[in-house]
C-alpha cells in the first residue's frame, strides 16, 4: 500500500484503541517480571499522542511520527518512552520530505526505528524486549511486494508469544535471570498492540 | 488496597504540591514541570546535583533539596522514570555555569531519559556529568545484563556528592566523590509485603502469611527468593552476608551504614535490625562511623527494609558530617 | 501479621538497643532500665523535661531526646504505660535541682503511673511539675470520664516547653508554656488499617477493604465513626472541621501544623493532604505559620494520619524556631 | 476459713494459673473495647508475681502481698498495674502484723484495696471497671460467717457479667461511649479470675 497523512494518523488512533482495552493486562505482565506500569505508561502515552494527533491538521506523516515521538517521548516515561519515542522519530526522520509514503520507504523508517531502538537500548534481539518483535517485523517488511496485512500481523503475535520462554537480559525483567522465563515481555506486547493496529490501518485502506 | 489520594492520576502533581507548601523555606516549583528546585538555585559558584526518578520512594528525592545534597529534584509518575523534558528544565534551571551533576539510580528508563535530556543539555552548551549508582547485591553483576539496580544507597551520593559541591568541588572532582561512593557502596533488601500503584489498584506481587521475598527493588519488582520469614536476626544477617561478601573488602574497615525502611515497617523493627547489624559488624572487625535508620528510599507502602553498608575513608567520612540542610535529611 | 522481630517479649529491649546504637552522639541507656537519657543529663541549670508511654509509637519518645526538646523517654512495653519504677529511675537520673517536668499523654494507665512516680520523686525532695496533654477532639470532653486522649499535639508540647527549658525557664514558666500549647493543640486521626501489637498476633480490630475508622487513638481504640472510604479531601476535610470547630478560637489566627502518618502510610499520601489542609485554612482565613509532615506520633504499622493544629502566639512562634538537635526533630 | 502464708501463696498461683491460662481472652476482651494488651500485661505481671512469691520463704502473709504489690506495680504497666499493685499494698498494709489472718481482717483488707483502686483510678462503682467486681466482693466478705466460697465465685462471676451492659465512662472502653456495651470489661474478668482463685483457695483449705 501507499501512506498518506490518515492512515498515519488511524495507525495512531487504532493503537490507542488496543492499548486502552488492553491497560490492565499489559500491566499485569509487566507486574509478573517488572514493576507493574507498562499499563499506565502505555496508555497515559497513546491516549496524548492520539489527542495530539486527531485534532492537528497534518501536511506530512513525517510530521504526525514526529508529534507522536514528541509527545511519547514527554508523557510515557520509564523505559518504554524513550524507546517507543526513538522509534517514532527515527521514522519521522526517515520520512522527512516523502509524501505519499511506499511500502518500501516504509520499510526503511521501520528498520531505522528499530535500530534507533537498540541503540538507545543498547539491547540486541534475543534479550527478551520489545526488539524481538521489532526486528521480524522490520525484517517482514523489507520482503517487499508479498508483504500482507494478515501476515504482518501474524509475524509480530508470533514474534511476542516467542519471548514468553527466552530469558530476559535487558530491562526490568533481567533481575529475575531464570524465573523471567514463562513470561510474555510486556514491551513485546504492546509492540504487538502497534502492529496489529498497523495491519488493520493496511486492511482497510489497501 | 486502600489509599489516601483523589485522582490516581493527579497523585504526584497533588504530592509535589503539598510538598513545596509544607516546605517553602527549602524549595520552590519549576512552574509546569515536575521539578523542585532549591529556593536559591542556581547557587551562584556551585555545582549543581540532580537526583530524581519514578515517585513512590519519598522522602526520595524531593526530601533532600537544600545545602549540602540536590539543587533539583525531577519526579517521575509512580514507580516510573522521568521524561527527558522534565530533566532538561531543571538542569537549564540550576546551572550558575559551574555544571551540572545527575544522580542516575540504574534502571534502563531512568538511564535512558537522564542520558536523553543530558544530551540534550550539552547540545545547548551546558557541562553535565552523571554517575550511575548500582549498590543492590540482589542483583548479578553482569556485562551482559543491564546490571545492578540502585536503591538506597544512593542517599550517600546525594550526601556525599552533595557536599563535596556545597564545599565548592569542581564538577570533575564531584565525580570522582560520587563514583567513590557507588564503588563502596552495597545494599540489599528484604519485603514482608508488596505495595500497589495507586493507577493499577492491584499489589505488584503476592505474598503469603509467613513469606517473605528476599533481594526485592525498590519497585516491588521481584527478589532473589521467596520463602518463610525468620527472625529479625536471621533476615538481617542473610542481607548482611551478602552484602559483605560482594566485591568491596570490608575487612578492617570504617563503614556508614542505612538500615532503611520500605514504607511500612515500623521504626522499632529497623531499631531491631539495627540492634544486630551493629553488633554483627563490631565482631566482624568492621567499625560503624554513621548510621542512619529510618525511611530514606521507600517503595510506596511495603513492609520491609533494606541493609546499605558503605566503606568510607577520612574524606567521605568529613563528607558525611558536613552540613546538609533538607526538609528529610539534617545534619 | 508479618513482623520482624526476635522474641514478641524482646522487643522493646532490643528496640531500645538498637536506637541507642543508633544515635550514640544523642543517648545513652540508663543501665538496668528501659530509660533513655540525654548524653549529658543531667543539664545544670536547666529544667529537665521528661516523656514516654506505651512503646509503638516511635520516634515517640526517645526520637525526641536531645538539646531543646527532652531530657529523658521512659519506654513502657508495647501500648503499654511504663511503670512507676522506671519513671522514678529517670526521674532522678535528670534532675539539676532545678526541677523535672513530666509530659503525659491523658491515658489513664499513663496518668496513673507517672502521677504514682511523681509522688515519689517529691517525697525524695525532687520538685516535679507535669502536663497532662489531650488534643484528641474524637473523644468527648467530659468531666465525667477519665477525657480526651493525648495524640501527636504531644509533639508540639515536647518541642515548645522543651525550648523554653533550654532557654533557662523555671519549672513553673515550662508548665505554663506547655498548659498553653495543651490548651491550643486539638488533633483527630483515622485509620485505614489496624495494627498487631507484637505478643498479641492479632490485629487490634478489622476493616473492610473499603473501609476507614474515623477518630482512631494511637493504640488502634476504636474511634468514633467506621465508613466506607473516601478521597483524600474528604477525609482531611472531615478531621479538620472537627479540629476547627471544637473549643479553640482559631478564626483569623496563626497556625503550626502536623500532618501525622500514623505508620504505614505513605509520605507521598501525607504531601497530598497537607495540599489540602493548607488551601482550606487559608480559604478560612488561617495562616499556617509551621508546617510538619512526617511520622511523629505512630501506631506500629497501622495505616492512616493524623492532623494536628495549634494557635500560636509570638512566643511559641519563637520557642517553635529555636534551635532543637534530637534524632527525630532537627532545626 | 483463717488464712496462713500458704494460702496466700496458693492464691497468687492460682490466679496466675488462670491469667495464663486466659492470656488470649482477656487479650481479646480488650481488644473490643480497648487496646488489646490487658493479656499481655496481665499474663507478664503474675507470672512473675508468682516467681517471686513461689520462691521466697514468708514469714507473714502481710509480706506476701508486699512483694505481690511491688512486681505488679513493676511489670504490669497500663492501667492495671498501678491498680492491682495499689490494691495489694493496701491489703499488705492493713494485714501487717496480723498473722494468721482472720476471715474479718481479710474482709478490712479486701474493702481498703477497693478504696485504693478508686481513688488511685478516680472511679467509682458502676463505671465498667474492675471496680464493679470489687466492690460487691468486699460486700459479701463483710457479711461475716455466712460466707462461703462457692458463693463468693458466684458473687464475683455475676459482677463481671453484669459489666457487659454497662456504659464505659472511665479507661480506655470510656472513648467508644455507646459502643462500649454489649462487652465484658478485661480488667473486671482478670478481677474475677482473682477471687476465683481466692475460691478454690478457700475451699481446700476451709
Ligand atoms: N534496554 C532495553 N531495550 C529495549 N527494550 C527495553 C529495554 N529495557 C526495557 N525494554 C522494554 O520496555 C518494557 C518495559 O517498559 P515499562 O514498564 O514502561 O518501563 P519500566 O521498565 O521502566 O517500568 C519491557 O517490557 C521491554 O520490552
Ligand atoms: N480509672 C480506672 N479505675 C479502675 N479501673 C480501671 C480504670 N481504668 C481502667 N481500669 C481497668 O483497667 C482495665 C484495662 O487494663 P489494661 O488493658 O491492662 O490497661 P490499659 O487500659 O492501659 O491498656 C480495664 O478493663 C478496667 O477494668
Ligand atoms: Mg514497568
Ligand atoms: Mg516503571
Ligand atoms: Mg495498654
Ligand atoms: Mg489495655
Amino acid at each position: 500500500m501507499v501512506w498518506k497523512v490518515e492512515q498515519a494518523v488511524a495507525w495512531i488512533e487504532k493503537t490507542n484503541a488496543l492499548i486502552q482495552s488492553n491497560k490492565e493486562y499489559l500491566t499485569e505482565l509487566d507486574q509478573a517480571i517488572g514493576d507493574g506500569d507498562h499499563g499506565l505508561n502505555m496508555s497515559r502515552g497513546f491516549q496524548e499522542a492520539e489527542a495530539k494527533v486527531s485534532s492537528t491538521d497534518y501536511d506530512t506523516i513525517a510530521d504526525v511520527f514526529k508529534d507522536t515521538a514528541t509527545v511519547l517521548m514527554s508523557k510515557v516515561g520509564g523505559a518504554s518512552g524513550p524507546l517507543y519515542g526513538t522509534a517514532f522519530l527515527k521514522m519521522s526522520m526517515v520520512l522527512k520530505g516523502k509524501d505519499p509514503v511506499t511500502q518500501a520507504e516504509f520499510a526503511d523508517a521501520v528498520e531505522e526505528a528499530l535500530n534507533g531502538i537498540k541503540q538507545r537500548g543498547k539491547a540486541d534481539q534475543g534479550e527478551k524486549t520489545m526488539i524481538d518483535v521489532w526486528h521480524p517485523v522490520a525484517d517482514f517488511l523489507k520482503n517487499g511486494q508479498n508483504v500482507q496485512a494478515e501476515k504482518l500481523e501474524e509475524t509480530a503475535q508470533q514474534a511476542m508469544e516467542n519471548t514468553k520462554d527466552t530469558l530476559a537480559t535487558k530491562g526490568r525483567a533481567a533481575y529475575l535471570q531464570e524465573r523471567s522465563r514463562g513470561h510474555v515481555d510486556p514491551g513485546s506486547t504492546s509492540s504487538f498492540y502497534l502492529f496489529q493496529a498497523l495491519a488493520d490501518v493496511w486492511k482497510e485502506g489497501a | 488496597m486502600k489509599k489516601v489520594i483523589n485522582q490516581a492520576d493527579d497523585v504526584v502533581e497533588e504530592m509535589l504540591e503539598g510538598f513545596r507548601m509544607a516546605h517553602p523555606g527549602y524549595v520552590r516549583a519549576l512552574e509546569g514541570t515536575t521539578v523542585l528546585l532549591r529556593n536559591d538555585a542556581p547557587v551562584s559558584g556551585k555545582v549543581a546535583l540532580i537526583s530524581g526518578g519514578g515517585s513512590g520512594h519519598e522522602p526520595a528525592h524531593a526530601g533532600y533539596i537544600g545545602t549540602g545534597m540536590l539543587d533539583a529534584a525531577v519526579a517521575g509518575e509512580m514507580f516510573t522514570s522521568p521524561t527527558p523534558d522534565q530533566i532538561i528544565e531543571a538542569i537549564k534551571a540550576v546551572d550558575s555555569g559551574n555544571g551540572v551533576f545527575l544522580v542516575i539510580k540504574n534502571y534502563t528508563g531512568d538511564v535512558m531519559n537522564f542520558e536523553m535530556a543530558r544530551e540534550m543539555a550539552e547540545a545547548e552548551g551546558i557541562s553535565v556529568e552523571q554517575v550511575v549508582v548500582n549498590d543492590d547485591v540482589a542483583v548479578e553483576d553482569s556485562s551482559f545484563t543491564s546490571g545492578r539496580r540502585g536503591i538506597a544507597g544512593t542517599v550517600f551520593v546525594h550526601k556525599i556528592a552533595g557536599a563535596k559541591a556545597e564545599a565548592g568541588g569542581s564538577l570533575q572532582e564531584v565525580k570522582q566523590m560520587a563514583e567513590k561512593v557507588v564503588a563502596n557502596t552495597r545494599s540489599m533488601g528484604v519485603a514482608l509485603t508488596p505495595c500497589t500503584i495507586p493507577g493499577s489498584g492491584r499489589p505488584n506481587f503476592q505474598l503469603e502469611d509467613d513469606e517473605i521475598e528476599v533481594g526485592i527493588g525498590i519497585h516491588g519488582e521481584p527478589g532473589i527468593e521467596r520463602k518463610k520469614i525468620s527472625s529479625a536476626d536471621d533476615i538481617a544477617e542473610e542481607l548482611l552476608q551478602k552484602v559483605l561478601k560482594d566485591s568491596v573488602d570490608f575487612n578492617d574497615s570504617e563503614v556508614a551504614i542505612i538500615i532503611n525502611g520500605l514504607g511500612a515497617t515500623p521504626e522499632s523493627e529497623l531499631y531491631i535490625v539495627n540492634r544486630y547489624v551493629q553488633n554483627r559488624l563490631k565482631e566482624s572487625g568492621i567499625k560503624v562511623t554513621h548510621t542512619y535508620v529510618g525511611e530514606y528510599m521507600t517503595s510506596l507502602e511495603m513492609a520491609g527494609f533494606s541493609i546499605t553498608v558503605m566503606k568510607v575513608d577520612e574524606e567521605m567520612k568529613q563528607l558525611l558530617d558536613a552540613g546538609a540542610d533538607t526538609p528529610a535529611f539534617r545534619r
